[in-house]
């Protein structure tokens, strides 16, 4: 693995390198890496994308992140604020490019469950709630759901509760919409017939073994399975100028 | 008409026990902590709390035992994790969660704000979220009569009280919102009631020298107070950001069941941080 | 009749004083008279009135009419805009208290068209159209119509379109909502259990005779027909200093 | 993206023969007049208008022979009495007009400006106005699905074409609208592309220095081009009024058949009042 690259980085840049030039790109709460992803896209093969804060400002010079995504202070410079309840109306018309959300449980349809471990009516664990997943997942032409924790107890054969809708919940027409899943161990999507999730690169120093391993169900690979592109230097420096207090780490803790 | 109130605690009298309330702000931003801190001093109970993603207010009154039941599309303290007072109500089945998703939750208040009944959403469908319809009121899929697409229909939210928390007011009820507005002014106009702290009461005549910045005329509006740093711990946009420091505490109290003690400290006792 | 108050003054008056306090008005297109009518109330008793111009403006200080009403130079000072859909939104809330309506033809019911002369596929006259009406006739909770030309070519026994709902058009929910027709010779209203129009004033230097032969229909006088109030020479002033061009006339030629 | 066009030439030839096209404004207010007359100019045919409630953009454009349909609320010339060409046309049989009523036109904007199919609006019932549907289009009747309340749906507006003339824009599609903005946000992203012409076009720092200013962000605008006095003789807030005498000059010329004339004056020549 190369030295200077930490599993934040990599996970960052793949989560950027789904980013296409002037894409219309949302994020949500609790996203630091969704928001250093968008950062590194704008500043790298992106710089015409829509970049649409969860704190409301468009286009803004992120100098800095906090622990809140929503931090105002993230909004600085933007040429204009854009509501959720706008950025919703974008989704539902089809013009919201990429969305990044999160999931504690994801299965081989891709799944997500981010409300509940054990039963809805009387939780084991009480989950913070799917925020946008139910309604995001299945219209967005796009969807990178990060996962900091790749396990067999996150990516599991049945979700506990379907928050955010997999391929097989999903009317035709919704399945054409991509999901990609990136995690600290590799990156996944379904871009196979049966919309079934497939390794699609293992990080440096992981292998497609230990992903399988990891993974609570049988998980595919696609036949040119290789290694995920790593970061250049510059684009390191970018994250721990803007990261210099490490919040990206949080969720690796 | 003066709205123009000289205390909180006139201000939180128009939150009666078992209302539906909301709160303006979004997670850890101009959330209306010095109402919902009176809320808690006067002991409000039952109270049927809705927003899309709110953090340490609701927590905070869940904590307190002032909440019968919530709805909210998530809560959690963003990359500091679980809302610790709600996780553990929740858990011990002492208030009733029902789930919802940021959307139909905004279109829920927009319904209401547009003086409709219902508002149709797309996605949705295939969640589990609808399955607990039961539990969480208000969803039915529906057809649209032209199209024929399958949607989910959502009733209107409409709220009892909102109280929003607000950089500048007048004496009339005329509100000014610097930076984000997040669905505050849905909101104000879903609710019966709109009650609104404003870090300042400026003069009406500042309103007429820039109407462009009003972000909602005074009819909307029922009670205003002043309340100087209103929002604090969360931020308000232009006057001072969010202490995340406190924030911490808050979950330090919380999980070392020194919660009690914050109340003492920081509710009933007003003691401050700065 | 007084000599001093003209037939635009004593509508003006008539339209102001059916403003409560604490009302919540709007005024459309093509509105002289309601623009004018608001202003009054507002500098006389209904200081509290939320004032919603339709050039947006909010409780803006009218030192001036135009030939346009949604002229922005008649937002001067308002303290907020809000937009002709908010206030669509109020009204469908049922806050929206008071709304004034033109008519070129009107019924016993309240019926009103502003559509077509003729027939709607191939008018003879083709009519600006309703506007609002056909939104706001209904679930207003007063409707003020003014009519400039009462005759029997205007107040006919049966409109050739129905464009806003009279009281004979509407579910019974919308039937306790109240209309008041303020003409060039009286104020007429609907006050009885059949919802049929009913003198309630007349003009000074008019008569109810006049009005009933004007009248294309059997219109019904009320026990205590009166002449309409006439406003002061203070209110006269206040009008003849906003609207020094005769803009109010223009609807009378 | 630069979406900035060098041309009224080009930011015209977005709008295509038999296209459904909606203007910013309102009657005589900030009416994208300069590009309304490109439009004659390139001889465009058979359109569709749909608005709220135009005056001198739509009689213009009828008047010239570019529209076959009209739907509006109301389009009239205020006190200056009925739209000259809109009446002669129509009483002719010569386009076709679907009278339509504010709210359902907003409604239907505003539905796709939130990519719903259609959009319930209260009102409406037991006007001869919905009697007439099959010429209108897009009204049924429906019921609400929680309260079975009797509403008109309406069905989504999606115009071809929105076309609004602002203040102030950036080379990349920021605008800003200043003063009443009438519906034209709603307009803006209801309609599969939008053009803008601005009075003055700004850098983007100007843009980032205010950005609670900013009414459309770029990725809603599809080109941009500058036009002062963009609206003449309609009024642009804040740069000039209304010119009511141009404005009677023109009801002259259609009432005394001299409406040739005025387009060779103030369209084809370019003539100018000032």
């Amino acid at each position: 693995m190369n030295d200077t690259v930490d599993v934040p980085g990599l996970m960052i840049y793949a989560m950027a390198s789904e980013i296409k030039n002037f894409d219309t790109v949302l994020h949500g709460v609790s996203s630091p890496l969704p928001v250093l992803a968008m950062s590194v896209a704008r500043n790298t093969h992106a710089p015409d994308m829509g970049y649409i804060s969860g704190a409301e400002g468009v286009d803004p010079v992120v100098d800095r992140i906090y622990p809140s995504s929503f931090d105002t202070r993230q909004n600085r410079n933007a040429v204009a604020y854009f509501g959720l309840h706008e950025a919703f109306d974008l989704a539902q018309r089809g013009e919201l490019d990429v969305m990044f959300l999160g999931a504690a449980q994801i299965d081989r349809y891709g799944n997500t469950n981010l409300s509940v471990i054990g039963d809805i009516d009387r939780p084991k664990i009480q989950l913070p709630g799917g925020a946008a997943s139910a309604f995001l997942m299945p219209i967005t032409p796009k969807v990178v759901i990060w996962i900091t924790r790749h396990s067999n107890r996150v990516f599991v054969d049945k979700v506990d509760f379907v928050t955010g809708q997999g391929y097989n919940n999903r009317s035709e027409e919704y399945k054409k919409n991509e999901v990609v899943v990136v995690s600290n161990l590799g990156v996944m999507n379904f871009k196979n017939p049966d919309r079934a999730m497939q390794i699609q690169s293992y990080h440096p120093g992981h292998t497609v073994d230990e992903i399988k391993e990891k993974t609570g169900f049988d998980v595919r690979v696609v036949p040119d399975v290789a290694e995920t592109p790593v970061p250049g230097p510059e684009v390191i420096d970018f994250i721990n100028n803007i990261d210099p207090d490490g919040v990206r780490w949080t969720e690796f803790r | 008409m003066k709205k123009v109130l000289t205390s909180l605690e006139e201000a939180a009298k128009f939150v009666k026990d078992g209302d539906l309330v909301t709160t303006g702000g979004a997670t850890f931003h101009r959330a209306p902590m010095e109402l919902v801190r009176e809320l808690v001093r006067q002991g409000k109970k039952n109270l049927n709390l809705v927003d899309r993603e709110p953090a340490l207010d609701f927590d905070l009154l869940i904590g307190a035992g002032c909440v019968a039941k919530i709805r909210a599309g998530m809560l959690a303290f963003e990359v500091f994790g679980l809302a610790p007072n709600f996780r553990k109500k929740s858990e011990a089945g002492e208030i009733i969660t029902k789930e919802g998703a940021c959307q139909p939750i905004i279109a829920g208040f927009r319904a209401a704000a547009m003086g409709l009944p219902s508002l149709p959403v797309k996605g949705m469908l295939g969640s589990d979220l609808l399955e607990i319809s039961e539990v969480i009121g208000g969803y039915k899929q529906v057809e649209d009569p032209f199209t024929g697409e399958k949607m989910i229909a959502v009733r209107a939210i409409e709220p009892d009280v909102a109280v929003i928390h607000v950089q500048k007011a007048d004496e009339y009820g005329n509100i000014r919102i610097e930076g984000p507005v997040y669905e505050d002014v849905i909101k104000a106009k879903a609710a019966k009631v709109v009650v609104v702290t404003a870090e300042e009461l400026i003069p009406t005549s500042e309103f007429r020298k820039m109407p462009e910045a009003t972000t909602l005329p005074h009819f909307i509006v029922d009670a205003v107070v002043e309340s100087q740093k209103g929002a604090y711990p969360c931020s308000c946009f232009n006057y001072y950001d969010a202490d995340y420091d406190h924030i911490k505490d808050y979950l330090k109290a919380a999980a070392e069941d020194q919660f009690k003690e914050y109340l003492n400290n920081y509710v009933y006792g007003r003691k401050t941080d700065e």
